[in-house]
Protein backbone atom coordinates (compact mmCIF):
# COMPACT_ATOMS: atom_id res chain seq x y z
CA UNK A 1 0.00 0.00 0.00
CA UNK A 2 1.26 3.13 -1.19
CA UNK A 3 0.20 6.10 1.55
CA UNK A 4 0.99 9.94 0.17
CA UNK A 5 0.75 12.98 2.48
CA UNK A 6 0.31 17.04 1.66
CA UNK A 7 0.58 20.08 3.07
CA UNK A 8 0.11 20.23 6.83
CA UNK A 9 -0.26 16.51 7.18
CA UNK A 10 2.89 15.86 5.09
CA UNK A 11 4.87 18.77 7.63
CA UNK A 12 3.38 17.03 10.79
CA UNK A 13 4.07 13.32 9.75
CA UNK A 14 7.86 13.91 8.26
CA UNK A 15 7.00 11.91 4.80
CA UNK A 16 5.59 12.92 1.87
CA UNK A 17 5.17 8.95 0.68
CA UNK A 18 5.85 5.76 1.61
CA UNK A 19 5.22 1.75 0.89
CA UNK A 20 3.59 -0.03 3.69
CA UNK A 21 4.15 -3.84 3.46
CA UNK A 22 1.89 -5.37 5.98
CA UNK A 23 -0.90 -3.71 7.77
CA UNK A 24 -2.48 -5.08 10.99
CA UNK A 25 -5.56 -7.89 9.97
CA UNK A 26 -7.86 -5.43 11.50
CA UNK A 27 -7.47 -2.29 9.29
CA UNK A 28 -9.90 -2.71 6.88
CA UNK A 29 -11.18 0.97 6.16
CA UNK A 30 -9.88 4.28 6.25
CA UNK A 31 -11.04 4.81 9.55
CA UNK A 32 -9.28 1.82 10.45
CA UNK A 33 -5.98 3.26 9.10
CA UNK A 34 -6.31 6.96 10.57
CA UNK A 35 -6.48 4.83 13.93
CA UNK A 36 -3.67 3.64 13.29
CA UNK A 37 -1.79 6.26 12.36
CA UNK A 38 -2.12 7.13 15.63
CA UNK A 39 -0.21 5.14 17.25
CA UNK A 40 2.90 5.60 15.02
CA UNK A 41 4.47 8.13 17.43
CA UNK A 42 3.96 12.09 17.76
CA UNK A 43 4.34 13.67 14.33
CA UNK A 44 1.38 11.00 13.26
CA UNK A 45 -0.54 11.35 16.43
CA UNK A 46 -0.82 15.41 15.74
CA UNK A 47 -1.61 15.41 12.48
CA UNK A 48 -4.42 12.51 12.68
CA UNK A 49 -5.32 13.60 16.38
CA UNK A 50 -8.68 15.02 14.85
CA UNK A 51 -10.04 12.75 11.82
CA UNK A 52 -12.69 15.18 10.76
CA UNK A 53 -10.39 18.42 9.15
CA UNK A 54 -8.86 15.11 6.87
CA UNK A 55 -9.38 14.65 4.07
CA UNK A 56 -8.98 11.25 1.77
CA UNK A 57 -8.73 10.10 -1.93
CA UNK A 58 -8.15 6.43 -2.66
CA UNK A 59 -6.25 5.93 -5.71
CA UNK A 60 -6.71 9.56 -6.53
CA UNK A 61 -10.17 9.83 -6.42
CA UNK A 62 -11.89 11.68 -3.21
CA UNK A 63 -12.96 9.22 -0.79
CA UNK A 64 -14.48 8.72 2.71
CA UNK A 65 -13.14 7.48 5.69
CA UNK A 66 -15.53 4.51 5.84
CA UNK A 67 -14.55 3.10 2.29
CA UNK A 68 -12.42 0.16 2.59
CA UNK A 69 -9.04 -0.05 1.81
CA UNK A 70 -6.66 -2.31 -0.10
CA UNK A 71 -3.21 -3.55 -0.21
CA UNK A 72 -2.73 -2.25 -3.84
CA UNK A 73 -4.42 0.94 -3.10
CA UNK A 74 -2.84 4.33 -3.43
CA UNK A 75 -3.95 6.53 -0.10
CA UNK A 76 -3.89 10.15 0.22
CA UNK A 77 -3.96 12.28 3.15
CA UNK A 78 -4.73 15.74 3.24
CA UNK A 79 -6.67 19.09 4.43
CA UNK A 80 -9.34 20.41 2.67
CA UNK A 81 -8.08 21.71 -0.64
CA UNK A 82 -7.23 25.77 -1.44
CA UNK A 83 -6.76 26.08 -5.55
CA UNK A 84 -8.37 28.22 -7.20
CA UNK A 85 -8.12 31.65 -6.68
CA UNK B 1 -7.50 22.23 -22.78
CA UNK B 2 -5.95 21.96 -19.14
CA UNK B 3 -2.02 22.76 -18.04
CA UNK B 4 -0.64 22.35 -14.31
CA UNK B 5 2.44 23.76 -14.63
CA UNK B 6 5.42 25.83 -12.95
CA UNK B 7 5.90 28.37 -15.42
CA UNK B 8 3.88 31.94 -15.84
CA UNK B 9 1.86 31.75 -19.18
CA UNK B 10 1.10 34.51 -21.61
CA UNK B 11 -2.76 34.94 -21.89
CA UNK B 12 -2.99 36.37 -24.86
CA UNK B 13 -1.48 33.28 -26.74
CA UNK B 14 -3.35 30.74 -24.79
CA UNK B 15 -6.13 32.78 -25.33
CA UNK B 16 -5.59 32.79 -29.16
CA UNK B 17 -4.78 29.17 -28.64
CA UNK B 18 -8.35 28.28 -27.40
CA UNK B 19 -9.88 30.30 -30.13
CA UNK B 20 -7.72 28.35 -32.72
CA UNK B 21 -8.95 29.12 -36.32
CA UNK B 22 -12.91 28.45 -34.94
CA UNK B 23 -14.83 31.42 -36.40
CA UNK B 24 -18.21 30.42 -34.94
CA UNK B 25 -16.74 31.58 -31.79
CA UNK B 26 -18.32 35.12 -30.47
CA UNK B 27 -17.18 35.05 -27.29
CA UNK B 28 -14.47 34.20 -24.48
CA UNK B 29 -15.25 34.81 -21.07
CA UNK B 30 -11.25 34.21 -18.86
CA UNK B 31 -11.22 34.44 -15.23
CA UNK B 32 -7.22 35.41 -13.65
CA UNK B 33 -6.08 34.78 -10.24
CA UNK B 34 -3.49 36.67 -9.12
CA UNK B 35 -1.44 36.23 -5.76
CA UNK B 36 -2.70 39.23 -3.10
CA UNK B 37 -0.63 41.04 -1.30
CA UNK B 38 -2.42 41.32 1.95
CA UNK B 39 -3.33 38.15 3.53
CA UNK B 40 -6.17 39.00 5.95
CA UNK B 41 -4.08 41.71 8.48
CA UNK B 42 -0.37 40.32 7.32
CA UNK B 43 1.74 41.10 4.16
CA UNK B 44 2.71 38.24 2.52
CA UNK B 45 5.98 37.50 1.05
CA UNK B 46 5.14 34.89 -1.00
CA UNK B 47 2.52 31.80 -0.99
CA UNK B 48 3.80 27.77 -2.54
CA UNK B 49 1.01 25.88 -4.11
CA UNK B 50 1.76 22.08 -3.60
CA UNK B 51 -0.37 19.77 -5.70
CA UNK B 52 -0.79 16.43 -5.95
CA UNK B 53 0.57 15.63 -9.05
CA UNK B 54 -1.75 12.60 -11.03
CA UNK B 55 -4.87 13.69 -8.87
CA UNK B 56 -4.93 17.20 -10.12
CA UNK B 57 -5.59 16.68 -13.86
CA UNK B 58 -7.62 13.56 -13.26
CA UNK B 59 -10.00 16.04 -10.83
CA UNK B 60 -9.72 19.24 -13.14
CA UNK B 61 -10.66 16.45 -16.15
CA UNK B 62 -13.88 15.61 -14.50
CA UNK B 63 -14.59 19.36 -13.94
CA UNK B 64 -13.94 20.45 -17.49
CA UNK B 65 -15.76 17.47 -19.21
CA UNK B 66 -18.89 18.93 -16.35
CA UNK B 67 -18.98 22.41 -18.05
CA UNK B 68 -18.25 20.64 -21.82
CA UNK B 69 -21.63 18.75 -21.06
CA UNK B 70 -23.70 21.59 -19.34
CA UNK B 71 -23.10 23.95 -21.44
CA UNK B 72 -23.05 24.80 -25.61
CA UNK B 73 -19.38 25.22 -25.59
CA UNK B 74 -16.69 25.50 -28.23
CA UNK B 75 -13.60 24.75 -25.70
CA UNK B 76 -12.26 25.33 -22.08
CA UNK B 77 -9.20 26.12 -20.40
CA UNK B 78 -7.49 25.69 -17.64
CA UNK B 79 -4.31 26.80 -16.58
CA UNK B 80 -3.61 26.30 -12.55
CA UNK B 81 0.44 26.68 -11.76
CA UNK B 82 2.56 25.07 -8.36
CA UNK B 83 5.63 26.24 -6.91
CA UNK B 84 6.62 29.85 -4.90
CA UNK B 85 4.59 32.78 -6.20
CA UNK B 86 5.05 36.31 -5.02
CA UNK B 87 2.01 38.46 -4.97
CA UNK B 88 0.99 40.20 -7.55
CA UNK B 89 1.97 37.29 -10.21
CA UNK B 90 -0.33 34.84 -11.87
CA UNK B 91 -1.81 31.42 -10.15
CA UNK B 92 -5.13 30.38 -12.47
CA UNK B 93 -6.37 31.24 -15.85
CA UNK B 94 -9.70 29.71 -16.87
CA UNK B 95 -11.40 30.65 -19.89
CA UNK B 96 -14.77 29.38 -21.84
CA UNK B 97 -15.29 30.20 -25.66
CA UNK B 98 -18.85 29.60 -27.23
CA UNK B 99 -20.80 31.00 -29.79
CA UNK B 100 -22.85 33.15 -27.47
CA UNK B 101 -21.69 35.16 -24.27
CA UNK B 102 -24.31 34.21 -21.44
CA UNK B 103 -23.11 30.82 -21.54
CA UNK B 104 -19.78 31.67 -21.36
CA UNK B 105 -19.38 33.93 -18.20
CA UNK B 106 -21.77 30.63 -16.39
CA UNK B 107 -19.02 28.21 -17.56
CA UNK B 108 -16.25 30.29 -16.60
CA UNK B 109 -17.67 30.94 -12.75
CA UNK B 110 -18.49 27.37 -12.63
CA UNK B 111 -15.06 26.32 -13.90
CA UNK B 112 -12.96 28.44 -11.27
CA UNK B 113 -15.55 27.76 -8.94
CA UNK B 114 -15.34 23.90 -8.62
CA UNK B 115 -11.49 24.26 -9.17
CA UNK B 116 -11.27 26.23 -6.09
CA UNK B 117 -12.87 23.60 -4.00
CA UNK B 118 -12.50 20.34 -5.76
CA UNK B 119 -8.46 20.34 -7.37
CA UNK B 120 -6.12 19.40 -5.24
CA UNK B 121 -3.87 22.49 -4.22
CA UNK B 122 -2.87 23.75 -0.92
CA UNK B 123 -1.75 27.27 -0.17
CA UNK B 124 1.10 27.50 2.16
CA UNK B 125 1.50 31.86 2.66
CA UNK B 126 4.62 33.23 3.48
CA UNK B 127 4.27 36.56 6.07
CA UNK B 128 6.96 38.23 8.44
CA UNK B 129 5.13 35.99 11.58
CA UNK B 130 5.92 32.66 9.58
CA UNK B 131 4.63 30.20 7.38
CA UNK B 132 1.04 29.06 7.47
CA UNK B 133 -1.43 27.06 5.59
CA UNK B 134 -4.92 28.16 4.10
CA UNK B 135 -7.37 27.41 5.25
CA UNK B 136 -10.77 26.21 3.14
CA UNK B 137 -13.51 28.84 3.53
CA UNK B 138 -17.31 27.77 4.23
CA UNK B 139 -18.20 30.63 1.33
CA UNK B 140 -16.43 28.48 -1.53
CA UNK B 141 -18.08 25.98 -1.09
CA UNK B 142 -21.66 27.60 -0.63
CA UNK B 143 -20.50 28.77 -4.37
CA UNK B 144 -20.02 25.01 -5.19
CA UNK B 145 -23.25 24.14 -3.71
CA UNK B 146 -25.32 27.12 -5.57
CA UNK B 147 -24.53 25.38 -8.91
CA UNK B 148 -26.13 22.28 -8.09
CA UNK B 149 -29.84 24.18 -8.37
CA UNK B 150 -29.76 25.39 -12.18
CA UNK B 151 -29.38 29.48 -11.79
CA UNK B 152 -31.53 31.73 -13.93
CA UNK B 153 -29.40 32.81 -17.30
CA UNK C 1 -10.29 53.03 -19.01
CA UNK C 2 -11.93 53.23 -22.28
CA UNK C 3 -10.81 53.06 -25.62
CA UNK C 4 -12.59 53.56 -28.68
CA UNK C 5 -10.32 52.32 -31.89
CA UNK C 6 -10.54 51.07 -35.17
CA UNK C 7 -7.22 49.33 -34.57
CA UNK C 8 -6.92 45.62 -33.28
CA UNK C 9 -5.87 45.27 -29.03
CA UNK C 10 -3.44 43.05 -26.89
CA UNK C 11 -5.60 41.54 -24.87
CA UNK C 12 -2.44 40.59 -22.49
CA UNK C 13 -1.17 43.98 -22.63
CA UNK C 14 -4.35 45.55 -21.50
CA UNK C 15 -4.48 43.42 -18.84
CA UNK C 16 -1.40 43.71 -17.61
CA UNK C 17 -2.49 47.50 -17.68
CA UNK C 18 -5.60 47.30 -15.98
CA UNK C 19 -3.63 45.24 -12.97
CA UNK C 20 -0.66 48.16 -13.07
CA UNK C 21 1.69 47.22 -9.80
CA UNK C 22 -1.86 47.03 -7.42
CA UNK C 23 -0.95 43.38 -5.56
CA UNK C 24 -4.26 44.08 -3.39
CA UNK C 25 -6.29 42.04 -6.67
CA UNK C 26 -6.62 38.66 -6.55
CA UNK C 27 -8.81 38.58 -9.91
CA UNK C 28 -9.69 39.75 -13.16
CA UNK C 29 -12.51 38.36 -15.44
CA UNK C 30 -12.44 39.63 -18.79
CA UNK C 31 -15.10 39.05 -21.98
CA UNK C 32 -13.37 38.86 -25.51
CA UNK C 33 -16.06 39.47 -28.20
CA UNK C 34 -14.92 38.51 -31.78
CA UNK C 35 -16.98 38.21 -35.31
CA UNK C 36 -18.83 35.19 -36.16
CA UNK C 37 -18.80 34.01 -39.33
CA UNK C 38 -22.21 32.82 -39.49
CA UNK C 39 -24.97 35.13 -39.19
CA UNK C 40 -27.93 33.22 -38.85
CA UNK C 41 -27.74 31.46 -41.79
CA UNK C 42 -25.70 33.66 -44.15
CA UNK C 43 -22.23 33.15 -44.11
CA UNK C 44 -20.40 36.42 -43.51
CA UNK C 45 -17.50 37.75 -45.42
CA UNK C 46 -16.78 41.30 -43.27
CA UNK C 47 -19.08 43.56 -40.53
CA UNK C 48 -18.73 47.60 -40.32
CA UNK C 49 -18.98 48.86 -36.49
CA UNK C 50 -20.61 52.45 -37.01
CA UNK C 51 -20.42 54.65 -33.95
CA UNK C 52 -21.41 58.06 -32.60
CA UNK C 53 -18.08 59.81 -31.96
CA UNK C 54 -18.09 61.34 -28.59
CA UNK C 55 -21.79 60.36 -27.46
CA UNK C 56 -20.34 56.64 -27.15
CA UNK C 57 -17.39 57.75 -25.28
CA UNK C 58 -20.33 59.47 -22.61
CA UNK C 59 -22.36 56.55 -22.55
CA UNK C 60 -19.52 54.30 -21.92
CA UNK C 61 -18.34 56.22 -19.30
CA UNK C 62 -21.99 56.39 -17.50
CA UNK C 63 -22.00 52.69 -17.73
CA UNK C 64 -18.46 52.18 -15.90
CA UNK C 65 -19.27 54.53 -13.21
CA UNK C 66 -22.33 52.55 -12.26
CA UNK C 67 -20.42 49.31 -11.87
CA UNK C 68 -17.69 51.30 -10.15
CA UNK C 69 -20.39 52.40 -7.50
CA UNK C 70 -22.04 48.91 -7.69
CA UNK C 71 -19.15 46.70 -7.01
CA UNK C 72 -15.97 46.98 -5.12
CA UNK C 73 -13.59 46.88 -8.18
CA UNK C 74 -10.34 47.98 -8.34
CA UNK C 75 -10.16 48.95 -12.59
CA UNK C 76 -12.61 48.34 -15.29
CA UNK C 77 -11.57 48.34 -19.04
CA UNK C 78 -13.90 48.48 -21.76
CA UNK C 79 -12.70 48.34 -25.48
CA UNK C 80 -14.34 48.81 -28.43
CA UNK C 81 -13.96 48.67 -32.07
CA UNK C 82 -15.21 50.31 -34.92
CA UNK C 83 -14.75 50.21 -39.03
CA UNK C 84 -14.36 47.09 -41.18
CA UNK C 85 -13.33 43.38 -39.04
CA UNK C 86 -13.08 39.87 -40.66
CA UNK C 87 -14.86 36.82 -39.37
CA UNK C 88 -12.75 35.98 -36.05
CA UNK C 89 -11.58 39.36 -35.38
CA UNK C 90 -11.71 40.56 -31.76
CA UNK C 91 -14.50 43.58 -31.22
CA UNK C 92 -14.52 44.10 -27.59
CA UNK C 93 -12.33 43.77 -24.97
CA UNK C 94 -14.41 44.30 -21.14
CA UNK C 95 -12.47 43.31 -18.08
CA UNK C 96 -13.20 43.82 -14.33
CA UNK C 97 -10.53 43.83 -12.02
CA UNK C 98 -11.09 43.11 -7.56
CA UNK C 99 -10.08 41.39 -4.13
CA UNK C 100 -12.45 39.00 -5.07
CA UNK C 101 -13.41 36.66 -8.12
CA UNK C 102 -17.56 37.06 -7.38
CA UNK C 103 -17.70 40.72 -7.97
CA UNK C 104 -15.27 40.64 -11.30
CA UNK C 105 -17.71 38.09 -12.85
CA UNK C 106 -20.71 39.77 -11.79
CA UNK C 107 -19.46 43.69 -12.89
CA UNK C 108 -17.79 42.36 -16.26
CA UNK C 109 -21.25 40.36 -17.18
CA UNK C 110 -22.94 43.43 -16.44
CA UNK C 111 -20.73 46.05 -18.20
CA UNK C 112 -21.01 43.69 -21.52
CA UNK C 113 -24.79 43.36 -20.94
CA UNK C 114 -25.04 47.56 -21.11
CA UNK C 115 -22.46 48.27 -23.90
CA UNK C 116 -24.71 45.94 -25.75
CA UNK C 117 -27.71 47.40 -25.61
CA UNK C 118 -26.21 51.14 -24.83
CA UNK C 119 -23.57 52.06 -26.38
CA UNK C 120 -24.39 53.81 -29.72
CA UNK C 121 -22.42 51.41 -32.73
CA UNK C 122 -24.80 49.98 -35.47
CA UNK C 123 -23.03 46.81 -37.07
CA UNK C 124 -23.28 46.21 -41.11
CA UNK C 125 -23.05 43.07 -42.12
CA UNK C 126 -21.61 41.96 -45.46
CA UNK C 127 -22.86 38.51 -46.73
CA UNK C 128 -23.54 36.76 -50.18
CA UNK C 129 -26.77 38.13 -50.36
CA UNK C 130 -25.68 41.67 -50.12
CA UNK C 131 -25.58 44.55 -46.75
CA UNK C 132 -27.71 44.11 -44.28
CA UNK C 133 -27.85 46.05 -40.27
CA UNK C 134 -28.09 43.88 -37.53
CA UNK C 135 -31.60 44.45 -35.66
CA UNK C 136 -31.46 44.89 -32.16
CA UNK C 137 -32.56 41.78 -30.06
CA UNK C 138 -35.33 41.38 -27.29
CA UNK C 139 -32.55 38.63 -25.08
CA UNK C 140 -30.21 41.47 -25.42
CA UNK C 141 -33.34 43.93 -23.51
CA UNK C 142 -33.72 41.24 -20.94
CA UNK C 143 -30.49 40.87 -19.91
CA UNK C 144 -30.08 44.44 -19.05
CA UNK C 145 -33.43 44.71 -17.30
CA UNK C 146 -32.54 41.32 -15.14
CA UNK C 147 -29.90 44.08 -13.78
CA UNK C 148 -32.27 46.19 -12.44
CA UNK C 149 -33.18 43.30 -9.87
CA UNK C 150 -29.75 42.71 -7.68
CA UNK C 151 -28.78 39.19 -8.54
CA UNK C 152 -28.13 36.30 -5.93
CA UNK C 153 -24.05 36.45 -5.63
CA UNK D 1 -29.64 73.08 -35.34
CA UNK D 2 -27.34 70.33 -35.86
CA UNK D 3 -28.42 67.00 -37.20
CA UNK D 4 -26.84 63.87 -37.26
CA UNK D 5 -27.96 60.32 -38.81
CA UNK D 6 -26.34 57.27 -38.30
CA UNK D 7 -26.88 53.35 -40.20
CA UNK D 8 -29.80 52.79 -42.10
CA UNK D 9 -31.20 56.28 -41.58
CA UNK D 10 -28.07 57.95 -42.38
CA UNK D 11 -28.29 55.32 -45.57
CA UNK D 12 -32.00 56.41 -46.60
CA UNK D 13 -31.96 59.94 -45.77
CA UNK D 14 -28.07 60.16 -47.74
CA UNK D 15 -26.77 62.63 -45.33
CA UNK D 16 -24.57 61.60 -42.41
CA UNK D 17 -24.84 65.61 -40.80
CA UNK D 18 -26.10 68.89 -41.67
CA UNK D 19 -26.96 72.22 -39.88
CA UNK D 20 -30.06 73.41 -40.29
CA UNK D 21 -30.51 77.04 -39.74
CA UNK D 22 -34.05 77.64 -39.21
CA UNK D 23 -37.31 75.31 -38.72
CA UNK D 24 -40.84 76.06 -38.73
CA UNK D 25 -42.58 77.42 -35.60
CA UNK D 26 -44.99 74.41 -35.03
CA UNK D 27 -41.14 72.36 -34.92
CA UNK D 28 -41.17 72.12 -31.03
CA UNK D 29 -40.32 68.79 -30.24
CA UNK D 30 -38.30 65.40 -31.09
CA UNK D 31 -42.10 64.28 -32.66
CA UNK D 32 -42.53 67.35 -34.48
CA UNK D 33 -39.13 67.36 -36.30
CA UNK D 34 -40.01 63.99 -37.16
CA UNK D 35 -43.32 64.57 -38.78
CA UNK D 36 -41.35 67.70 -40.44
CA UNK D 37 -38.56 65.04 -42.17
CA UNK D 38 -41.20 63.18 -43.80
CA UNK D 39 -42.40 66.18 -45.73
CA UNK D 40 -38.62 66.48 -47.27
CA UNK D 41 -38.88 63.83 -49.95
CA UNK D 42 -38.29 60.11 -50.77
CA UNK D 43 -35.17 59.44 -48.69
CA UNK D 44 -36.46 61.00 -45.98
CA UNK D 45 -40.11 59.93 -46.11
CA UNK D 46 -38.64 56.39 -46.24
CA UNK D 47 -36.48 56.83 -43.28
CA UNK D 48 -39.14 58.15 -40.68
CA UNK D 49 -42.01 56.64 -42.31
CA UNK D 50 -42.52 54.55 -38.72
CA UNK D 51 -41.17 56.50 -36.03
CA UNK D 52 -41.17 53.86 -33.80
CA UNK D 53 -38.56 52.12 -34.80
CA UNK D 54 -36.26 55.29 -34.79
CA UNK D 55 -34.07 56.02 -31.75
CA UNK D 56 -33.09 60.05 -30.69
CA UNK D 57 -30.76 61.36 -28.82
CA UNK D 58 -30.20 65.11 -27.86
CA UNK D 59 -27.00 66.58 -27.30
CA UNK D 60 -25.22 63.35 -27.03
CA UNK D 61 -28.56 61.75 -24.87
CA UNK D 62 -30.63 59.31 -25.14
CA UNK D 63 -33.89 61.17 -25.52
CA UNK D 64 -37.57 60.37 -25.76
CA UNK D 65 -39.31 61.43 -29.06
CA UNK D 66 -41.94 64.65 -26.69
CA UNK D 67 -38.92 66.01 -25.65
CA UNK D 68 -38.37 70.06 -26.77
CA UNK D 69 -35.45 71.16 -28.98
CA UNK D 70 -33.82 74.49 -29.30
CA UNK D 71 -32.04 76.20 -31.66
CA UNK D 72 -27.91 75.03 -30.66
CA UNK D 73 -29.63 71.47 -29.81
CA UNK D 74 -27.29 68.30 -31.82
CA UNK D 75 -29.73 66.09 -32.70
CA UNK D 76 -29.53 62.44 -34.07
CA UNK D 77 -31.62 59.82 -35.55
CA UNK D 78 -30.86 56.26 -35.35
CA UNK D 79 -31.62 52.78 -35.25
CA UNK D 80 -32.19 50.45 -32.06
CA UNK D 81 -28.25 50.19 -31.31
CA UNK D 82 -26.47 46.60 -31.32
CA UNK D 83 -22.94 47.10 -29.99
CA UNK D 84 -21.13 44.74 -27.75
CA UNK D 85 -20.77 41.27 -28.97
Amino acid sequence: MKIVYFAWVREKTGISEEVLEKLPDNVKTVADLIEWQKLRGSGFTDAFSDPKIIRVAINQEYSSQDHPIEANDEIAFFPPVTGGR
Amino acid sequence: MIKIQQKNFDVKAELEALKGNNHSIGGICSFIGLVREMAENKKLSAMTLEQYPGMTEKVIKKIENEALQRWSLHSTLIIHRFGRLKPGEQIVLVAAASAHREVTFEACHFLIDFLKTRAPFWKLEETQDGNSWVAARDSDETAVANWKHPKQV
